[in-house]
């Protein structure tokens, strides 16, 4: 067979015995159907010993494939034996429907492969814009809520301008003028709370105390009054010099 | 009828990834092609339809047809409820609008996020009024009528002054003001 | 004279970044849109054209007119390449489905290599279909919705003689088991 050496040389191209033997059953040019097995049997046997007597390396898969096809060819020549299970004849069309499957789906692969196929035979959209579903928040407030952060707002910022813009102290000088005047009416001893403006502000009330205190000792240096304390903490009297 | 020139030019545009000048289209429909005279004919074959081609500084695409744009993007609403900043800082502007941004953080007391008119405008409550005439030309905002008719007010006359604040109380409850306020600011920050 | 419902579904169809089904189509046409009555109209009406709506697994899509293949082709790359054991195993888990990798093996006559099936996971075509309720419980393999769109199959009936091959039997579940059993125990007389 012409078939023969190129066979022999590409042993190791096979996909295992059955793609082989479908090989060998198509160089029949029959349709599968009406294969002969026992043809078929011995191409199959004679590539095997041609390979044999070339030395190739033949896989351990098709030499358990021969032995079982010699098995199968006696079986087919000798007269049926109707102890022998299973029959013969139905292992060969067994063979038969295995080697028409493969075919099949060979041919089914190649089918497929030859359809129009996106990106080769047809072609979807470049560059679709897509379906967007965008999600936007429903802001949600109501006019009391706003009235009321208003609210909150102008609360917040009231006591801060309070505080900055009506801080109650009383400066040195007022304190001087004060004490100057109201000396003029003290000519005894008195006591330098006196001198303090009446207010129930107790801030108000150490800033005048202080602001006093520093005004008498002031005055004290410049010759103007006379101050006397008992003992520490005791109360400081002042009266003009 | 169409013709084969027209189909090729269709399916080169349909098919390509970014829009193409006469010249590609040219060069991927093939030679002999008049690309000129095929466009005009899409162009008034697919007038009609749903899509388009359309050029656009000199190069041709399709696009879905405008007024079915809102097919495309479909919005879903969810509700969201303003955050503290966000109404604090909306109250500022319907009181004292036009105001700057600078103007609502003196009058808060507390710096606001950059997000936070951003929502505002997102709602459709606020709208930039132009730009204060000061150093540095600051954005101005103010309300809008979507404002209005949202709180059901037929103007921003109808807000209650402060009195009407503080007759209903809502300027007594100063220490858990402040209170919150310092709450408030930290999550501000972050 | 081309309908509301035709433009809205061809926009769709034409903006969607993949295949749609009926009710994903009708979700984003819009409420009382006859998607199946609009979609047989564009079918009619693209029929002439360079590019078709077409469906493949139940979902729709636009595609070129495969008679253009030639003017696209040139500045594509060649889809996947597929080894001849790849496209044996795709064409038999097509024709099967769901099949094990064993039932695969078994057609084959051969061992498949680990990646076989592994690539044609990754293209995309094949994925897992549960597992056989057999001893050993194994993996079965379908094919899937991109399979038939990559192949322009409108469904598996539409798969090159499909009917033929299972009017012959040669579809019917493997079992060669006995062939299998027969061919070692032939070895071990050997």
């Amino acid at each position: 067979m012409d078939a023969e050496d190129t066979l022999t040389i590409d042993i190791d191209g096979w996909e295992g015995p059955l793609d082989l033997l479908l090989t060998l059953a198509r160089s029949q040019k029959v349709d599968l159907r009406e294969l002969s097995i026992l043809a078929l049997v011995e191409q199959y046997l004679a590539f095997i010993t041609d390979a044999r007597a070339l030395k190739l390396e033949i896989a351990a898969d098709y030499l358990v494939m021969a032995a079982w096809l010699a098995y199968l060819k006696s079986g087919l020549l000798l007269p049926r034996d109707p102890e022998v299970e299973p029959d013969p004849a139905e292992l060969a069309l067994r063979l038969q429907l295995r080697l028409q499957r493969l075919d099949a789906m060979r041919e089914a692969g190649a089918r497929l492969m030859a359809r129009d196929r996106i990106g080769r035979d047809v072609f979807l959209r470049g560059a679709p814009e897509g379906l967007r579903v965008i999600r936007k928040p429903a802001w949600q407030a109501e006019l009391y809520d706003l009235i009321a952060a208003y609210g909150a707002v102008t609360a917040r910022n009231v006591p801060v301008m309070h505080v900055v813009s009506r801080r109650p102290v009383m400066t040195l000088e007022a304190a001087l003028q004060r004490v100057e005047a109201m000396l003029g009416h003290a000519l005894d001893w008195t006591a330098l709370e006196r001198f303090l403006p009446a207010t129930a502000d107790p801030s108000l009330t150490r800033s005048s105390r202080a602001s006093s205190f520093l005004a008498m000792l002031e005055l004290a240096k410049q010759g103007r009054v006379e101050l006397r304390q008992d003992a520490a903490f005791a109360t400081l009297w002042v009266r003009a010099a | 009828m169409i013709g084969q020139d027209e189909r090729a030019v269709e399916a080169v545009l349909f098919a390509a990834e970014q829009p193409l000048t006469l010249a590609e289209i040219g060069a991927a429909a093939g030679e002999g092609v008049d690309v000129a005279a095929a466009l005009a004919a899409l162009v008034q074959s697919y007038a009609p339809r749903g899509i388009h081609p359309v050029e656009r500084g000199g190069r041709w695409h399709f696009e879905t047809a405008p007024d079915l744009a809102h097919i495309l993007r479909r919005t879903r609403e969810e509700p969201r409820k303003l955050s503290r900043a966000g109404i604090e800082t909306l109250a500022i502007i319907a009181y004292h609008e036009p105001v700057s941004r600078a103007e609502i953080e003196a009058i808060r007391g507390v710096q606001i996020s950059k997000g936070t008119i951003d929502v505002l405008m997102e709602a459709g409550w606020v709208r930039p009024a132009g730009r204060r005439e000061v150093p540095g030309r600051p954005l101005i905002y103010a309300t809008t009528a979507g404002f209005l008719s949202h709180f059901g007010l037929g103007s921003r006359r109808d807000l209650p002054g402060i009195d009407d604040l503080r007759a209903a109380g809502l300027l007594d409850p100063v220490d858990d003001m402040l209170f919150n306020v310092e709450v408030e600011s930290a999550g501000d920050e972050a």
